[in-house]
């Protein structure tokens, strides 16, 4: 039996920067190419707390949120490529929420010092609570960090410290939003472009060794635990610094700073946008966030139809968006003749 | 009068599950000297290199590194000394470029004491390292995947990754299983100049004898865990129980 | 007389446990996956039995069965639908998993299923007297319950052909061919039968109280800690995480008070899987063993 | 391909699914510039729903009477609400403020009503609602930091009303309540079991702190926290202790299981506290009669119609006549009269000040003086409704006993009650 058709072929365009292979870049138009899609997002991002006026106040709080997001799904995805797949990010957003309140609502500093001190010293605590489960594996570590901001905030109900049920409230606030903005905005990009080089480095190389073999590091002389810890420390921070900001912007910080939410929108953010890429982070949070803000119009039905989305994400594209973005963007189609093909 | 010996094995044993695994075994030897360890299936060989490189933590008995006590101590510590091993079942970094594999050694803190090396300097030295242990010149095998290399690949892959740690003692397990005679034959005299020039201690667990005898001037045997004989190679055949041992398995493996 | 409510309860509250973890240990140990939809499922059979007695005014037992019914046919859909395409990707089965159990609350709660009025029937009214402490028909009841559904999961997956090959299968697919089992047919089977007895467990532990979709959450996590402590794949492990946690509740309610609950069974379950990663009875995947 | 034709296949009928929703949801009946009112609160919970339709039923008597004139203009009022989900598990503040915020910038409501559903979430909402200057008035969440805080920055948060009682008031009832049953039956001993949450652990230790002053001895006091499902612990020792009273403090549905739970462990002691899912018209029918002589808060009256104050029996009846008999039976004790209530005040106020700029709206607010569904509505310094025992003075909450066959009889404050407390079956002999 003979067929006759067409189908399409997908062709790479061949130009890559900082693969694994060696490369060169011969002209302007390459250069561009391979530019133009990163400056298109950092130019967006940090003009956006320029159009205030047009979007609103709203928009802008949403913003907030939405870079808090994918700065914890960018620690969660530094996390998961050293193979530590984290279901409690809630943790590092609490430790460092409730440091910035201890630090200012104690000592009375000013949060432009809180918010450094309680993302490093947080990151800290995050990796020494860590460290003792840091040789768990696959689904029980995911399960550990499930359970430790719930310990965390039982622990606050149970001892009354910190404000206990209460939490701290009327905390000094930033500046003001467009400094905020920019703040998040800043932390963010330099976290997904960072992770993305540290990862590129001899440095991320092991780690994500770590992930795929740690027979092999362990007995290339590496000690995995250690390396792992230096990861939670750097995935930590993050986590912290959204933490410490949030409390700052409203002034409070409770025992919902440990909430669920915090620990499953940055982990849906990597699904959807696609793992291992920090950019699919990124991407995750700024189409989950606002859309579950869209979705709002639809009260109490807004979470039935956000997670449809969800599951149809998952099934549809379990590669992630930003990988099929890339694939795209990276390949062009055409349509070539079927060769005679015998069945 | 020669100093401490480079390695020292007391009375190791360990007990899986009610199995001795490894029991009551010791040996020595000194640097630069070649030991090959054989056996049966099952006889214990992989559960003492792993005993002696810190895989696995010993029930009893002691290790000791040039006079040091090192029983029980992790993988890593154990490179760090200078102790590197290969595996018997080999799992690259499958996703990984071949030389990216060996940049991960190169990274270690053992090898970075000596030869410090910052990003882009390692990958060079990988495909130099690659280049020693028979992968082509100018070829793209190193640039490939390491998960589609054929089987002997693999394992040089693993021999270079040990060497790259520029280990004082060097254990292959099971080096030549799954290799082709020639590719065997090429290998002998890189296991050489380790040894002679380099003045590397080569440990062997072998299946395949007449290579390995080629190699090694000591061999232990190993049976049901327990050591049976100690010897040059031509000593250690002429043993009764060896034979019997030996024989006796292969028939039975053959049946 | 403390000691002896402690010790009455502490049954109860472990049986409750076990009864309530039961779906999710036997759907990850038969398939490998972790049905985070459990609480939806859970859920859904107390409602669904409700709206069945209270507005088609049917008999609670006939309510009973058909919501048992609903819930398994909705695991095997849900395992058809949402669950093939992804199969095998970890992460992805959890979060899909998730979002269904979640969409199913909350589907209740937009239908308005928040007010008071959700009430199942007991099996049987009343109490009785044990050494002094009253204990009502319906605890007992569920004490047996989960007796005979642990002791039937231990036959079934250890003794039964099926049961058997089907275990296998989670460990080698290859096997379970050899057996004559197609995989996506058994996945199916197993998340029916956990959604099966999540219903049970909705149903013979809701009438304690009122039904509401807050319940659908916490049983998520009892069936998370549960399982995590004893060990994921273990029938055994479930009944010694179901008791060791609830003894552990018990007690810390009576002698250092209420509050502390569940601050102590979180700390019991980080504690154990501190010391013993893989859960009490689980298979370890620690790297030392794996060498 | 395949997956990606699925994956089309799905988000179309997803947008299906959302248009379609869009469609039914959409509901615009603009007049003439209508006055908006503002609803942010939990509305999958059952106080912010019940909470929700007593404001669009005042709404709906207001403007059929043309409106409210803001100088000499009838103008009609709107409402607008948003799910804030803060009664879920797990829902952040961030996000129930973010709801708050985005019916701020897109609704610009004339004023809030109803509000937070917890605690923190009104404390923090507090500075939003101060920056965009919106009179609030507040009729869910308990804490008494909520005066704390007006009463502290007061030019600030001058814009911030509550009508629900708080803590404080609950003991005083509870209390009152505890100092009758003491009288009349002998009893001397009392067991507390309240909610690790702010509001019940602090009614629970006013109340122990007011039994142990008047010669009661407190057999124990225990909190559960939220989502708890056993209460054998407690119930045990109350028994073995004689307790002659049970006080639970709970606004959780499980609280269900301490009611059924106390039944079945033939706990002999007459309960007396607060257990929410006790308190509606419908539970004798979901307990099948095993909250009998049960003694239930009722926090504002309104859901319970109270003879002694007439504006009560006319909410029940209207509400029940507009959504339903089950629905009216089904009311929540806590919120919709207060809420209900809360619209009326702003419609005085606003006819009062003649205008809806938020300084002169907040004053007005302030001097409100007028009989409502919970009695009558004054504020305090602190802008909290001022709760006692005469209706006539201020507002009640009430107290109320199951009795056979089936009704919720008002027993205290005595102005308003119908009924004595008596002895459960199960006690009597």
């Amino acid at each position: 039996m003979v067929k006759r058709g067409y189908r399409k072929e997908r062709l790479d365009r061949g130009i890559k920067a900082r693969s694994d292979d060696i490369f060169a870049i011969a002209s302007w138009r390459e250069t561009l190419y391979l530019i133009l899609p990163r400056a298109a997002v950092i130019v967006s991002l940090l003009a956006f707390p320029l159009l205030k006026d047009v979007l609103g106040h709203y928009w802008q709080n949403v913003m907030l949120i939405t870079c808090t997001i994918a700065l914890l799904a960018l620690s969660w995805d530094l996390l998961a490529s050293v193979g530590l797949v984290s279901l409690g990010q809630a943790l590092f957003f609490g430790v460092g929420a409730y440091l910035a309140g201890f630090l200012s609502r104690t000592f009375g500093w000013t949060p432009l010092l809180t918010i450094p001190a309680s993302t490093v010293a947080g990151a800290l605590l995050c990796t020494a609570i860590l460290f003792p489960v840091l040789r768990l594996r696959g689904i029980y570590f995911g399960l550990i960090t499930f359970a430790l901001p719930l310990l965390m905030m039982r622990m606050i109900e149970a001892t009354k410290i910190l404000g206990g049920t209460e939490g701290l409230s009327g905390l000094p606030p930033l500046p003001d939003i467009t400094f905020e903005l920019y703040l998040v905005i800043t932390a963010a990009l330099v976290c997904a472009f960072g992770f993305k080089r540290l990862m590129d480095t001899d440095y991320g190389l092991v780690l994500r060794a770590i992930r795929d073999n740690d027979r092999s590091v362990l007995a290339s002389g590496i000690n995995i635990q250690w390396y792992k810890a230096q990861a939670v420390f750097i995935a930590a921070l993050p986590g912290t610094f959204a933490g410490a900001f949030l409390t700052h912007h409203y002034q409070f910080v409770g025992m919902p700073a440990f909430a669920l939410d915090f620990s499953i929108l940055p982990l849906t953010s990597v699904v959807i946008g696609g793992a291992g890429t920090f950019a699919g982070a990124v991407l995750g949070a700024f189409i989950l966030v606002p859309l579950s803000e869209v979705l709002r119009a639809f009260g109490t039905l807004r979470v039935v139809i956000y997670c449809s989305f969800l599951i149809i994400f998952t099934i549809g594209l379990p590669e992630g968006i930003f990988r099929f973005i890339e694939r795209k963007y990276h390949q062009f189609e055409r349509v070539v003749p079927l060769e005679e093909v015998r069945a | 009068m020669r100093t401490d010996p480079i390695l020292r094995v007391c009375n190791l044993s360990k007990r899986f599950g009610g199995v001795n695994a490894v029991y009551d075994v010791s040996f020595y030897l000194y640097e630069g000297e070649t030991l090959g360890i054989i056996g049966p299936n099952g006889s214990g060989k992989s559960t003492l290199i792993n005993l002696i490189t810190g895989f696995v933590k010993p029930d009893s008995g002691k290790v000791y590194f040039r006079g040091r006590d090192i029983t029980g101590i992790t993988p890593d510590k154990a490179v760090s000394l200078g102790i590197a091993r290969s595996f018997q079942l080999v799992r690259p970094f499958y996703n990984m470029a071949v030389y990216k594999n060996l940049v991960i050694p190169l990274y270690s803190p053992r090898v970075r004491k000596l030869k410090g090396g910052k990003y882009g300097d390692r990958d060079e030295v990988a495909i130099h390292l690659l280049e020693e242990v028979g992968f082509e010149r100018d070829s793209q095998v190193p640039f490939k995947t390491a998960g589609t290399l054929p089987h002997g690949y693999m394992k040089r892959l693993e021999l270079a990754r040990c060497l790259s740690l520029q280990p004082e003692v060097v254990i292959l397990d099971e080096l030549f299983s799954g290799m082709s005679m020639s590719e065997i034959a090429s290998m002998l005299p890189l296991l050489e100049k380790i040894n002679r020039e380099e003045g590397r201690t080569l440990i062997m667990v072998e299946h395949r004898l007449r290579e390995l005898f080629r190699v090694v001037g000591k061999v232990i045997v190993l049976n049901f865990g327990m050591k049976i004989a100690e010897g040059t190679p031509a000593e250690v055949m002429e043993v009764e129980e060896v034979r019997k041992a030996y024989l006796g398995s292969e028939v039975e493996a053959g049946a | 007389m403390e000691l002896v409510n402690v010790l009455v309860f502490g049954l109860v509250n472990s049986a409750v446990l076990a009864l309530t973890a039961m779906g999710f240990s036997l759907t990850f140990g038969l398939s490998g996956v972790a049905n985070f939809a459990h609480g939806g499922l859970y859920l859904l059979a107390g409602y669904t039995s409700w709206i069945l007695a209270n507005r088609l005014n049917l008999p609670f037992a006939v309510s009973a069965v058909l919501a048992v019914i609903l819930a398994a046919l909705l695991g095997a859909l849900i395992y058809r639908l949402v669950l093939m395409p992804v199969r095998g990707i970890v992460l992805s089965e959890v979060i899909a998993t998730f979002a269904v159990g979640v969409a199913i609350l909350e589907l209740f709660r937009w239908m308005g299923f928040v007010t008071y009025e959700f009430n199942l029937r007991p099996f049987v009214k009343g109490s009785v007297e044990i050494a002094g402490v009253a204990v009502d028909y319906q605890r007992i009841l569920i004490i047996g319950i989960g007796l005979v559904l642990a002791a039937g999961l231990w036959y079934f997956t250890r003794r039964t052909r099926i049961g058997l090959a089907l275990r296998g299968m989670a460990q080698d697919e290859y096997t379970a061919l050899s057996v004559g089992i197609e995989s996506d047919w058994a996945a199916a089977l197993s998340l029916a039968l956990g959604a099966g007895l999540a219903a049970v467990a909705a149903l013979s532990i809701l009438p304690l109280g009122i039904i509401s979709i807050n319940i659908g959450y916490d049983v998520l996590l009892i069936a998370l800690a549960v399982t995590v402590l004893g060990g994921l794949e273990s029938t055994t492990g479930l009944v010694a995480g179901a008791f060791i946690l609830g003894y552990a509740m018990t007690f810390t309610s009576t002698y250092l008070g209420p509050q502390w609950m569940e601050a102590v069974y979180m700390a019991a379950i980080v504690l154990v899987l501190a010391v013993k990663p893989s859960g009490l009875f689980g298979k370890s995947k620690e790297l030392e063993e794996r060498v | 391909m395949k997956r990606l034709l699925l994956a089309a296949r799905f988000i179309f009928l997803a947008a299906v699914l959302v248009i379609g929703a869009a469609a039914c949801g959409g509901k615009d009946e603009k007049k003439a510039a209508p006055i908006v009112i503002g609803v942010p609160t939990a509305l999958g919970s059952i106080e912010g729903a019940d909470s929700l339709r007593a404001v669009q039923l005042a709404v709906e008597e207001i403007n059929a009477k043309g409106g409210v004139s803001v100088k000499g203009e009838k103008r009609p009022l709107a409402v607008v609400s948003i799910d804030t989900r803060e009664h879920e598990p797990g829902i952040p503040v961030t996000d129930a403020l973010a709801a708050v915020d985005k019916l701020i910038a897109e609704k610009k409501p004339n004023a809030i009503l109803v509000g937070a559903f917890r605690s923190e979430v009104l404390l923090s909402s507090m500075d939003l609602v101060a920056k965009h200057k919106i009179p609030y008035i507040t009729t869910i969440a308990m804490t008494p930091d909520f005066q704390k805080k007006v009463k502290e920055d007061y030019n600030k948060y001058k814009y911030m009303f509550r009508m629900c009682l708080n803590a404080p008031y609950l003991v005083n009832y509870l209390s009152r309540t505890m100092g009758f049953v003491g009288k009349e039956f002998n009893f001397k001993k009392a067991y507390i079991i309240v909610q690790d949450v702010l509001w019940a652990k602090g009614t629970g230790s006013g109340l122990e702190k007011w039994l142990k002053d008047n010669g009661w001895e407190v057999v124990g006091f225990d909190a559960y926290p939220t989502g708890a499902s056993d209460f054998s612990s407690s119930l045990g020792k109350a028994k073995a202790g004689g307790a002659q009273v049970i006080v639970p403090i709970f606004d959780m549905p499980q609280s269900g299981i301490l009611l059924k739970q106390a039944r079945a462990m033939k706990v002999p002691a007459l309960m007396a506290g607060f257990i929410s899912p006790a308190a509606p018209g419908s539970a004798w029918k979901t307990f099948e009669g095993e909250v009998e002589g049960l003694v239930n808060l009722l926090f504002e009256i309104g859901p319970m119609p109270v003879k002694a104050v007439p504006r009560s029996v006319q909410f029940h009846e209207s509400y029940t006549k507009k959504y339903g008999q089950e629905m009216g039976a089904k009311l929540s004790g806590h919120g919709p009269g207060p809420s209900y209530d809360a619209v009326y005040v702003l419609a005085g106020a606003i006819e009062k000040a003649g205008t809806l700029e938020a300084d002169a709206l907040a004053a007005a607010i302030k001097a409100t003086d007028m009989e409502g569904v919970i009695g009558r509505i004054k504020f305090s310094d602190d802008h909290q409704v001022v709760y006692d025992v005469n209706p006539k003075e201020a507002a009640i909450g009430a107290v109320f006993q199951w009795k056979a066959p089936g009704v919720r009889v008002p027993v205290f404050p005595e102005t308003a009650a119908e009924g004595k407390i008596e002895l459960p079956p199960y006690m009597k002999n």
